[in-house]
């Protein structure tokens, strides 16, 4: 399978951090690839990075490549990249509530996309509006399309982001934590839209979590990042029967979620000491201050990325998988 | 008239703001995260209405002395009240009085560096003289006006309720009537002087500080950390001097220094109507007097007003890098 | 005799938008030495229950009793006392602290006001609770925002057991924290709750949170407790379906994905439908339910429910 | 059709609201009238030259002055009921006349400026915005500053001083060529020369301000969610700005042109008396000198009213903008 999206190497510069460092990974077409982290993680930051929307005061490294559909996109001229953005690229945000411009109709604001780059009529674009509408679910769209965003509620707003993020029928929609702000049953419903859509217009979708659970059930594949790398990638089924790295395995086992039965009454939770702001700064591997496998050595330089079994890799040598031993990571160390 | 006026939108911002976060309290969709970030409409002074910014003085004073138009702002205001502190000494006659043949220009007479008026007084000693009484009456009102409104602000945002309904009616009359009309009316009644005119200026000045508190403390009540002091059976006073105002003051210092700009400025109209203290010379008055002389000797209008233009620029440079140093969130678009 | 007990609570707020019914009768009761979790979404009234049990809300009509004790009209003075042995830990760990005063700032407050020792005495309470969870002893020189979420959120813990509470009212607590900052307090919350022998009414969005942590669970729905039922009855036999629903709703890596189990939005508390207010988005509704309001009955032993249909499901 | 709706509506609570404003402000009105040194018998009785305590006591009760306070309070209000506002025995023609015959001239010149103020504010302000942190920016946010510091009266002397005394390209005072008998355009354009200087002097502080509000707002608005949405959207930066910053950038903007009527009254006063324009300000200033209070006061009254009402106006204007007004 050709690749969609390649990613190669990123990172991303501030005066005085690096908040994304060396990120590569791929995402095949028709593929939901989750990128999970905690606050910090620089995430969202890649998700900006892809659309070329980064604040002023970020950069791309030079030695970065993001190619998209064979075309590469770092250093494409603005008017290049804004061909893309809306139309091949679209992006939905966390925030529902602030991510609509609150004077604009919703209506307006979905047929603007269409006709700037389908160059629709106004009416023409109206009416594909309605259709959207309909297609993100939104009952009695001829009527709801001129409401203002205020007149909606948080789920029905995600989904008018929805509707403008697929009206160009885009190859890749990078989903910024569409469901953080949502209560669980919306966020069931905005999920399940999503992977419909996905499947309907067959687009790729990168869907950028904080969440376990939504990564288990709706990734094909999984990137987690923690201080701006990326410590380990596996399908979900393996990630979650058999986590690697240290903090991928503290995570689950810290988290209540994934533990169902247990009760405070049978003993605390699996804690992972100290919080990322440990890592800034660090030499060798940004984990290092929270893991308790923690060695000397890893402290030395940042740990590679190894392939310890088919489909997976981890940014850690001394992991042990407790099924079957990893045969390329013996190879290595 | 009022440059004061300015801060208003902060405040209707931060009102709003208030509004917001109390009706999200109230459907208990604080989860939901702030309703409309862009419901915090900004003005001209500053976007960072009671978010409680973190700042501890020792970076705000950094911030402030690293910014070049503050610290000439603060020098420029510092040569002011050093002249005002020494005219006497220098110029230790009536100021009023007759000392030379009028209209000397500028330069033409070293003894009188900016020259005579039209009845033979030296304008130098004029300027030196009048840094007095404008910095009097701007250092007074303000501190008269700031005091009241903190106060009336601060009750009307923390009590709320009733006391907050006839506080906002009162606040909203002084605002309707227009300021500069009201404080002539009150100058000609009261016969001016400079206590008058103080007392005017503060009453005209009081309730943009008020609204201003009022905004900053209904939005600051509602924060957790306040709603933590009264879990924890605090009294009144301890929460709204503790815990509120302190959070409160970076706006309202920020507005001290505007006000006493404004004052100054609405002193120097009224002496140039005529309504100053007549016993006093004050920059506005001597441009009223320099004013019927304007085609033929300008410079008697021209040199107390570049005193008023430069001393009020002062104060509101000082007043942009406090707020620069104050409100951490705007200053990174500077 | 129940440590809390709350009955028929009701707190109404008039909005522009007409009457908002934030909590529209509740009857709750927390035991001495019992966590119970009140679970339900945004805009559920959870909130405003928790702080109107604290009188920092002003309830419209019911009864809070405290160790039997009726606070509801006590006036704040008289409230000062209570105020002791009922207190709260906030959601947001970055707004709950006063951002211009040190740790020993704020913790050295609430000994002041309620007269406890000498200043020696209070140095070495703060400095006694500071270590207790788990922060390194030059916190109380520094402030707020030197700290990470989780630290301040051990700050805000620390506040709320310095006077010796009976009663712990958690909203959120763990809500704003990373996952892994999470396991974390909610292991210290426990550990607190051996070593004071605490109670807490856990209030929380999160039913996983839920599970680990409370002894009962409270399920409310536009303000109201639609079940109520021990944490082991409640995972293995939910019988209200909005329960149900938002059990399903939870993605679970164990289990394969499915339908969102509900459709719709949370109606406006504003605007509460008659009936079973529930009858909108549920998926069994029958004309019963649009017409009347289902009571609040009895299951099973400890087990209530309110709906008419809770006999049929299981 | 919905904006309309959200316009009645929040003008029929605006007008309830400003009621009791309304009311306080000619109770107070009332009280300074009363703390005013001397009344209408004594001013009269002056002017007259002639005048002993009995005919001065005549006067009194003739014009009801030695009725109890609250009497003499009832009577102001039936007055006012009536569109009264007393009778100045200066210019021996009832207060509500004199006013009615200088309210246009002042008008206009606070249209000019305001116009000129919102114009120029919001250019320099976008220029501003577009240019924050830079070099012109900086150079715009001193001019700007400065503006904000010069007295108005101040700069219409040296306006005067530059304009007609040294390069007498325009008229220094009054409100058009005495007996020119000019009709149609040309008398447009003439009253047009001697509107410049006045309103440029009113206006210049008030182009500070929108300047300054303008800079800032669209500074927010451009850190807004909603435009990172746009520009994810790929529109060019020319149709966000234009289509999703502008708008909401304006908001704020309205909501203060409307507070700056009461303050461009005041400033009003000073420029008119500086320029000899025939408008409020300039009677206010002749009753200052005369102690005409009863005018004075009138002034006072009727200007809070154009305060109300452009309050009022703002409100609609912002009611018919801005979608979230009314859901209020």
């Amino acid at each position: 399978m050709t690749s969609l999206l390649q990613v190669d190497n990123l990172t991303i510069r501030f005066t005085r951090a690096e908040p994304v460092r060396n990120l590569s990974f791929e995402i095949g077409h028709s593929e939901t690839l989750a990128i999970v982290g905690e606050s910090g993680s620089g995430k969202s930051l890649t998700a900006l990075a892809l659309m070329q929307l980064l604040p002023s005061a970020a950069e791309i490294a030079a030695e970065s490549r993001i190619s998209f559909g064979g075309r590469e996109l770092t250093g494409l001229a603005a008017r290049e990249m804004r061909h893309l953005r809306g139309r091949e690229i679209a992006m939905i945000f966390q925030e529902p509530m602030t991510s609509l411009n609150p004077v604009m109709t919703i209506g307006r604001q979905i047929a603007e996309v269409l006709m700037v780059h389908e160059k629709l009529s106004g009416r023409a674009a109206r009416r594909r509006a309605i259709e959207l509408l309909e297609l993100v679910r939104i009952p009695a769209p001829d009527k709801r399309i001129d409401d203002y965003p205020h007149q909606l509620s948080g789920g029905m707003r995600q989904r008018v982001m929805i509707a403008i993020a697929v009206a160009c029928k885009p190859k890749l929609l990078i989903a910024d934590e569409p469901t953080t702000a949502l209560d669980v049953t919306i966020q069931a419903q905005v999920l399940d839209l999503l992977d419909t859509l996905r499947r309907e217009l067959r687009m790729a979708v990168i869907l950028i979590t904080h969440d376990l659970g939504v990564v288990a059930q709706w990734a094909d594949n999984v990137v987690v990042m923690y201080a701006g790398r990326k410590v380990e990638q596996a399908l979900p089924g393996d990630l979650f029967d058999d986590p690697l790295h240290p903090y991928t395995r503290g995570l689950l086992s810290a988290s209540p979620r994934l533990k169902r039965d247990f009760h405070y009454r049978d003993g605390p939770l699996t804690e992972i000491p100290g919080s990322i702001v440990s890592a800034v700064g660090e030499a060798g591997c940004p984990f290092r201050p929270r893991c308790n496998q923690a060695r000397a050595s890893c402290g030395h330089h940042v740990p590679p990325l190894i392939v310890p079994a088919e489909d997976r890799l981890v940014a850690c040598p001394f992991t042990t998988s407790s099924k079957a031993v990893p045969h390329a990571a013996s190879l290595r160390f | 008239m009022s440059i004061a006026d300015a801060v208003n939108i902060r405040d209707r911002a931060a009102e709003r703001q208030a509004a917001a976060a109390q009706e999200a309290a109230a459907t208990g969709a604080a989860a939901d995260g702030p309703a409309w970030s862009n419901m915090k409409a900004p003005d001209a002074r500053s976007q960072q209405s009671a978010t409680v910014a973190i700042t501890n003085g020792r970076r705000a004073l950094t911030v402030f002395l690293t910014n070049p138009n503050a610290l000439f702002g603060a020098g420029f205001l510092a040569f002011v009240i050093l002249v005002a502190l020494a005219a006497p000494i220098l110029y230790p006659e009536d100021p009023l009085s007759m000392v030379a043949r009028p209209f000397l220009w500028p330069g033409q007479d070293p003894a009188y560096p900016l020259g005579t008026d039209g009845l033979g007084r030296d304008v130098l000693a004029g300027i030196l003289h009048g840094a007095r009484i404008s910095l009097f009456v701007g250092l007074f009102a303000t501190v008269l006006g700031l005091t009241f409104g903190v106060l009336v602000g601060a009750t009307a945002g923390y009590f709320g309720g009733w006391v907050d309904d006839v506080l906002v009616r009162l606040i909203e009359i002084f605002q309707t009537l227009p300021s500069f009309v009201l404080l002539v009316v009150l100058v000609a009644i009261a016969q001016p002087s400079a206590t008058t005119v103080t007392l005017a200026i503060a009453i005209i000045s009081w309730p943009t500080v008020a609204r201003l508190t009022r905004a900053e403390f209904r939005a600051i009540r509602e924060k957790d950390f306040v709603v933590a002091a009264r879990s924890l059976g605090y009294g009144h006073g301890r929460i709204i001097f503790h815990e509120i105002l302190p959070n409160a003051l970076p706006p309202i210092i920020v507005t001290s220094s505007v006000m006493v700009a404004t004052a100054i400025l609405m002193e120097s109209a009224l002496s140039f109507m005529g309504l100053g203290d007549p016993n006093v010379v004050s920059w506005g008055s001597m441009i009223g007097t320099g004013r019927e002389l304007v085609r033929t000797a300008w410079y008697l209008t021209a040199l107390p007003g570049l005193a008023i233009v430069f001393t009020v620029l002062a104060l509101n440079l000082i007043g942009d890098g406090l707020n620069d140093a104050l409100n951490p969130r705007f200053s990174q678009d500077r | 005799m129940p440590l809390l007990s709350v009955s028929d609570l009701k707190t109404h707020y008039k909005s522009r938008d007409g009457l908002l019914r934030a909590v529209d009768g509740v009857d709750l009761v927390v035991e001495r030495g019992e966590t119970v979790g009140l679970v339900g979404e945004s805009g559920c009234g959870k909130s405003t229950l928790g702080k109107t049990v604290l009188r920092l809300v002003e309830p419209t009509a019911g009864r809070i009793a405290f160790k039997g004790e009726d606070i509801t009209t006590r006036d704040q003075k008289s409230l000062r006392s209570v105020r002791k042995s009922i207190q709260m830990i906030f959601q947001d760990p970055y707004a709950s602290l006063n951002p211009r005063q040190t740790i020993g700032e704020i913790l050295e407050a609430p000994l002041i006001v309620h007269k406890a020792g000498d200043r020696a005495r209070r140095q070495q309470v703060i400095s006694g609770i500071v270590a207790k969870v788990g922060l390194p002893a030059d916190s109380i020189n520094r402030y707020p925002h030197e700290f990470s979420g989780g630290q301040r959120q051990r700050i805000g813990i620390a506040r709320a057991l310095l006077l010796s509470p009976e009663l712990v009212v958690c909203d959120e607590p763990v809500s704003a924290l990373d996952l892994s900052i999470q396991a974390q307090i909610l292991n210290l919350l426990v550990e607190m709750k051996k070593e004071f022998g605490l109670s807490y009414l856990f209030i929380s969005h999160d039913l996983s949170v839920v599970r680990y942590f409370a002894d009962r669970v409270l399920v409310m729905y536009l303000g109201r407790i639609v079940e109520s039922a021990d944490n082991a009855t409640l995972w293995s036999d939910p019988r209200h379906p909005y329960t149900r629903a938002l059990m399903d709703a939870v993605p679970d890596p164990a289990r394969p994905r499915q339908a969102a189990p509900l459709g719709g939005d949370l109606p406006s508390p504003s605007d509460i439908p008659t009936g079973c207010r529930f009858h909108t988005r549920c998926p069994l509704a029958t004309d019963l339910c649009r017409t009347h309001e289902p009571e609040f009955r009895t299951v099973a032993p400890g087990h209530q429910v309110a709906c008419h249909l809770a006999s049929h499901i299981h | 059709m919905a904006a309309l709706l959200r316009t009645v509506r929040t003008l029929r609570r605006t007008l309830l609201h400003a009621i009791p404003t309304l009311l306080g402000i000619i109770v107070l009105n009332f009280f300074l009238l009363q703390l005013a040194p001397g009344d209408a018998a004594d001013v009269m009785a002056g002017e007259a030259g002639s005048a002993t305590t009995e005919s001065v006591a005549a006067l009194r009760s003739r014009f009801g002055l030695d009725n109890p306070v609250l009497v003499q309070l009832g009577d102001y209000l039936n007055n006012l009921a009536h569109f009264s506002l007393g009778f100045s025995p200066r210019y021996g023609m009832p207060v509500a006349e004199l006013i009615g015959q200088r309210l246009p001239g002042t008008l206009t010149l606070m249209v000019s400026a305001l116009a000129i103020a919102i114009l120029l504010g919001i250019v320099l302000g976008a220029l501003m915005a577009a240019f924050a942190g830079r070099i012109p920016d900086r150079l715009l946010s001193i001019v700007s500053l400065l503006f904000y510091s010069i007295p108005s009266f101040w700069i219409g002397l040296m306006l005067i001083v530059l304009f007609s005394v040294k390069l007498g390209w325009l008229p220094s005072g009054g409100a058009g060529t005495i007996g020119s008998r000019l009709t149609g355009l040309p008398a447009l354009l003439d009253t047009a020369r001697y509107m410049v200087l006045p309103a440029t002097s009113l206006a210049l502080f008030y182009v500070a301000i929108y300047a300054r509000l303008t800079r800032a707002s669209m500074l927010e608005v451009k850190n807004q969610d909603f435009v990172r949405t746009a520009y994810a959207k790929g529109l060019t930066p020319f149709r966000v700005t234009s289509r999703h910053i502008l708008r909401n950038a304006l908001i704020p903007i309205t909501t203060m042109a409307g507070m700056h009527v009461g303050g461009m009254l005041g400033g009003a006063v000073v420029v008119e008396t500086v320029y000899s324009w025939p408008g409020l300000g300039r009677l206010a200033f002749e009753a200052v000198m005369a102690r005409d209070f009863t005018v004075l006061l009138g002034i006072l009254l009727l200007s809070s009213l154009l305060v109300i009402a452009a309050n009022a106006a703002v409100d609609l204007l912002h009611a018919w903008v801005d979608p979230r007004i009314g859901a209020r």
